[in-house]
């Protein structure tokens, strides 16, 4: 549906390099990266919102690089939501239909099954700016799917909504997404909200994609350290292989596979990782003894570093759990975790 | 918050003396001729017709202003380019210069020893002494306040929105026409009066291009000069007062 | 010895900036501050105004009389003359055809931009007129006056006759009714009209009284009639003159024969030597310093 | 992003548009007179004296505006009361009235018949015909852009860092001068600039209080007037020259 | 040190009512409440910068409630850190200064002092805005502690950091509470934050102080159902007592000691409930088979939510987790918690 190839962009700061991306009709496809990576500026490319330098971009296999953004067939919807504030709901949403050729019985339809579907009815004749946020992003997903287009471009659209709203219009995109045609290309600089929502994804890195693939794929097997702290393995260690051992610094740890170098990385998932105060015997093959070095705050639970030797291990605790254990920098703890927890790479 | 500091009262003060210096003057003025005064005035039909032509050549000025300057301050608060501000500041010159200066050097180029002069001349148009002289100098004093207010008010207006218009299809002329100004209308406004309101007070340049027809500020002077301070007066007067109540409504309009 | 205050017909602007010059070097402690305006309106800056001034010089001597004596001065100093002339310029429509005779047929035709300054403010604007009047008998075209003015919109008029220069000099008029000296004074084209008609020579006063010109009086709405006569300027000192010595001192220069008179007539205009007043009593009134510059002379 | 579309090009043709309308006839006029006219313009003590006195008013003016209109702008930006509204718009009178009513209107209060002219009189000080009364029409004209453009720049500056600075131990004073001041000085050198801009230019206003002693303006026409556009032209390139070549200065002091 | 009795304030759409409070010198007292609250309106009301309309506020036992800020002995610290943009950093920290009489020698000493706590010494020379978000924080900590306020109020000091810093900034306001005898009257809207810090806290809630107390007490006794939830106990069911019997709609839950009401509410912490897909033995009393009815994504972790019988409860799983079980909305699970896990009210 969107192919993207060698595409280049300079804008201010920011620019791509060498992009190159492919998107298969009706796939929900997940854009990440930190901030400034230039996912905006590559969205924008897609949309026709910004110069191109070099590259072509191709949407259902028509050549758009020079193409207006008004003859693309896409939709955008921003984290802001970019409602027309002068508008009516009802007439946000039905903004576009006079640049497409619908007759009135067709598009009535339309509009009150999107309604409908959406929950926005009560909303009709009130003006965005007495709207909440959550009912914002209804309206202005409504708006876009009006029109029909192929592809919908979201950018970070869960970023300004409440933790309540978050949740309603992933699961609405969710269900849209797989109940249409219609090709989503999102872009969002939080991994987790990709976990849930993509078929696909990439990740990108100061304008150059460094990997793509399927969100379980990246999740679990990251292919470069980036990618792995991005995806939220905060245990990341250059290790030397053996057999189904890793040697990081002098520590021993048991591997699910054997590597096929000898040098290489490991990466454990904090949520990986148990602390507990006694030693204890089990299964786990894992299990060190360690000092707690740094407790950082997040929210209702702590992430807590914890010193073997020289390697410093990341685990997640809740801040009941720390509270019951009496946790605190310089306590001595033991950790565990499993070996097919650990990832090679 | 403790009781109001020195300060507090300094800068309070000079406020009231800021205030006192200019309602002192012009409430004086105001009040000073007799009812009876004011009514013969408005009998005058020189009068009548100067305050008539004052508000028609502002307005034309702000019209002029409106279909020129409105594409440009978009064009300039949209993009980014090199020159930027040199041209920002050749919008600005005709604040600097000093006002029988403008209407010396638009007399300069409108006569016939100037090639555009010449031009204008075949098509039949006049600058000196003629209402179109009178509106060419208004708008050249009064766009460059027009241009700067609307520039400030679309750049408050998101390029997202442009975006998501043409995303669902509409052209940029669409796009502008529907969402961008209806947007800005409030600052368009703001920039049509103070556009008139430059342009309405204009005397210097006016009186060097068209002394006649006679726009007020024009009639008042001669009727200062001519007459003295006591004629003067109601004319004045009056052309304020229907400046005032116009912008007022524009005001409550922009509301 | 500090400043002099004077109000100045426009067309006497060049010669008093070169008197202002020669004067001021003379007398280094004096400041000549010269005001240009229409008489009329200078007059009125005096009377109604209440402008402080020393000394007003009108294009018309009557000015002074009608308006300034005896109430704000007591005599009157005629001390030049001057006629009208129509002025223009080589780029002027019909630049090379115009000429004493013609120039009437010229001024009616269609596209051609002429103009005089205000009547009401300006005696070289309702002598304009009148030339015009007296154009009408002396050709015996009747209506003549009517015609021309009917292609004189009255966007064409100016608040003092010397604007009307730089009217012309831009091109945007082709013809002005001027002085003959600021046609000198300005290196303008003109055309030279007959003594009957160019208001230049008082024994042609007779014919000149014909023409009458109405003009705006003391306030919007009342009017007065203004009678032809040969063009006289006149010269007044103010009676409260804040710098009554200064001033005397400059209408000395001003007067003198070999010192203002003759910047007067080196720059095209004819003055009047030795200067006139009309009665007798009105010379006994005079400064004791000016006396020597004037005889009685009506 | 395609080809530049039909809407750019024609926002494009208005800048041009503006812009030729804009310099043409200042261009012309400055190229106009010969550099052995201008040489000799600026051999003539009256030019020289004019301009200085233009500019010597035109600062006066933005100093006392500076003074009296600073702690004003200050008030206006952090307070928020009943009537501000009302407040501004008083402010931005001046723009309004016509240029010869503000001098009639000053004239007005500046007479003997006024109990304050005749305070003034009391006082030696004389408004008709003087270099007080130039400074008095051009701070009243000039004021407003200072105020405003003042008041924008304390808006902008962050009420905490002054909460800040009164928890050190510094009084409202000393915080004002030890840190609102320092931030707002851009805003500052603006204000001035625009004041000047604005005040430099007048002519209608000043013309009716004082035709001597002669600012540029005044000059400018009086040369227009008496002796034509050839005399008044070279003035007129320099008094533009020196106006243009100090606000560029301070430009770019406030860059 | 701080003593505040009856205060209003209007201001604008903000109102305090008849707030009191008591803080004690050298305390670390933390002020918490939803946005919108009235949090900062009182901390500028201790510092002076509201107009107050009823009541007092004495610091160190001076009734200060009309005097200037700048005579009230406290330093304030923002969100935004507020350094001065056109002075150095050097000039910064002295600003103060010169208001207070201090001999050269001692000001010198302390500055240096200072500078090396707080490791700004290569910053010195620098303006601002070339400072990252951690170093702002700690110059602004330095320019208030140069003057040796008795009190620093502290507006959300550490909402604009970065995680990294945040950790850092947080450690340093601990250390300098405790080795100084600084009061410190922080404002947050974070819960968390609090539970590091505070010594002493109170909860506020739309102008008026919901409750006050030790953060042990505001996190383990709630007292109303705002501050319950406010502090995490997202389960939160009015219920009737019977001996150590509660019963919430038609659920019997065990609770650790009897309530002296018949009606009252209980309450969980979501990291209490455990979920599984197998009902298993144990000494664990409550015990419910239920359904899932929505995932809520939370970065790494989801908040779940269980439908038993009419009751929804809420627990948090980590995406690892998640996965493994293959939780999903409509999966049926038991769950399980402690007696001991039910807060009683
Ligand atoms: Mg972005
Ligand atoms: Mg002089
Ligand atoms: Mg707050």
């Amino acid at each position: 549906m969107i192919d993207i190839r060698n595409l280049n962009v300079h804008l201010g700061e920011f620019r791509l390099r060498d992009v190159s991306l492919s998107i298969d009709p009706g796939e929900f496809f997940v854009l990440m990266g930190p901030t400034g990576a230039g996912k905006t500026v590559l969205l924008e490319a897609v949309a026709g919102l910004v110069p191109v330098l070099g590259g072509n971009i191709f949407i259902g296999g028509r050549d758009v690089t020079r193409m207006p953004p008004e003859e693309r067939g896409i939709g955008i919807m921003y984290q802001d939501y970019a409602l027309f504030p002068h508008l009516t709901i009802v007439r946000n949403i039905k903004y576009g239909l006079r640049y497409h050729r619908l007759d009135k019985e067709t598009a009535q339809k339309r509009f009150g099954r999107l309604v409908d579907d959406l929950g926005i009815g009560h909303l009709l004749k009130r003006y965005p700016e007495t709207l909440s946020g959550g009912e914002l992003q209804r309206v202005a997903l409504a708006r876009a799917l009006m029109v029909e287009p192929g592809i919908i471009l979201l950018d970070e659209p869960l970023s300004a909504l409440d933790q309540n709203f978050r949740e309603e219009i992933r699961l609405l995109l969710k269900k849209i997404n797989r109940s249409s045609h219609i090709t989503f290309f999102m872009v969002t600089h939080d991994f987790s909200e990709a976990l849930t929502l993509a078929t696909k994804a990439a990740i990108m890195c100061e304008g150059a994609i460094a990997q793509t693939g399927s969100i379980r794929d990246l999740f679990s097997k990251p292919a470069s350290t980036f990618v792995a702290s991005f995806v939220g393995m905060k245990n990341v260690f250059s290790a030397q292989f053996n057999g189904n051992q890793a040697c990081v610094d002098s520590l021993t740890i048991e591997v699910p596979q054997p590597h096929h170098h000898s040098t290489g990385y490991i990466a454990v998932r904090p949520e990986d990782i148990v602390i507990s105060l006694q030693p204890f015997e089990s299964s786990i093959r894992n299990a060190f003894p360690g000092m707690i070095c740094g407790m950082i705050d997040q929210g209702f639970l702590y992430e807590v570093h914890i010193r073997v030797r020289a390697v410093v291990f990341k685990s997640l605790v809740t801040k009941g759990a720390a509270i019951d254990l009496a946790l605190d920098i310089g306590a001595g703890v033991h950790i565990f975790f499993k070996a097919s927890a650990v990832h090679v790479f | 918050m403790g009781r109001k500091g020195s300060f507090f009262w300094v800068s309070f003060s000079c406020g009231i003396m800021v205030l006192t210096f200019i309602l002192l003057p012009l409430v004086e003025m105001l009040t000073a001729p007799s009812g009876a005064m004011l009514r013969e005035t408005l009998q005058d039909r020189n009068v009548i017709r100067s305050i008539w032509l004052s508000i028609y050549t502002a307005a034309s000025a702000a019209g002029i202003s409106f279909l020129v300057g409105t594409p440009l301050a978009y064009l300039l608060a949209r993009s980014q380019f090199r020159g930027k501000h040199l041209i920002e500041s050749v919008i600005d010159l005709p604040i600097v210069i000093p006002h029988p200066v403008v209407g010396i050097a638009i007399l300069g180029v409108a006569g016939k020893n100037h090639w555009l002069g010449q031009y204008l001349q075949e098509f039949g148009i006049r600058i000196m002494g003629s209402t179109t002289g009178i509106i060419t100098v208004l708008t050249f004093v009064g766009m460059p306040f027009y241009i700067n207010a609307l520039k400030a008010g679309f750049e408050a207006i998101s390029p997202r929105l442009e975006n998501v218009s043409r995303s669902l299809g509409a052209s940029m002329w669409s796009t502008f026409v529907r969402v961008t100004f209806p947007l800005a209308w409030r600052s368009v406004l703001v920039g049509l009066i103070m556009c008139c309101a430059r342009s309405i007070s204009e005397f210097g340049a006016v009186v060097v291009v068209a002394y006649h027809p006679m726009i007020a500020p024009v009639l008042i002077y001669e009727r200062y000069e001519g007459y003295g301070l006591q004629y003067s007066q109601p004319v004045a007067v009056w052309l304020v007062l229907v400046c005032l109540s116009l912008f007022l409504a524009l005001r409550l309009l922009a509301l | 010895k500090g400043t002099v205050v004077m109000f100045h017909a426009g067309s006497l602007t060049m010669p008093f900036e070169a008197m202002e010059k020669a004067f001021e070097t003379k007398y280094p402690g004096v400041d000549l501050q010269r005001e240009a305006s229409g008489s009329q309106a200078a007059a009125r800056k005096v009377t109604d105004l209440n402008k402080p001034c020393d000394i007003m010089a009108s294009a018309d001597f009557k000015v002074i009389d009608k308006l300034l004596i005896p109430k704000f001065a007591d005599w009157n100093i005629r001390f030049a003359t001057n006629q009208l002339v129509l002025c223009y310029t080589e780029k002027s429509r019909y630049a090379d055809q115009v000429n004493a005779r013609n120039w009437y047929e010229i001024l009616q035709r269609k596209g051609v931009v002429w103009g005089h300054s205000d009547p009401n403010l300006d005696p070289c604007g309702y002598r304009a007129l009148m030339v015009l009047q007296l154009a009408e008998k002396y050709y015996r075209k009747p209506g003549l006056y009517d015609r021309l003015l009917a292609n004189r919109p009255l966007e064409n008029i100016r608040p003092k006759s010397v604007e009307l220069v730089s009217l012309l000099q831009t091109g945007n008029m082709d013809y002005a009714w001027e002085y003959l000296s600021v046609a000198v004074q300005h290196g303008l084209k003109y055309v030279v009209l007959p003594d009957k008609i160019n208001l230049g020579n008082y024994k042609e006063d007779p014919f000149y009284s014909q023409a009458v010109v109405k003009v705006t009086g003391k306030k919007p709405g009342e009017y007065m009639d203004m009678k032809g006569e040969s063009v006289t300027y006149g010269v007044t000192l103010i009676k409260d003159s804040p710098n009554r010595e200064a001033a005397i001192a400059f209408l000395d220069y001003m007067l003198d024969p070999k010192g203002g008179l003759k910047i007067l007539k080196d720059q095209g205009q004819p003055p009047f030597i030795p200067c006139r007043v009309p009665t007798e009593q009105m010379k006994s009134m005079l400064p004791e310093k000016l006396k020597k510059h004037v005889t009685v002379k009506d």
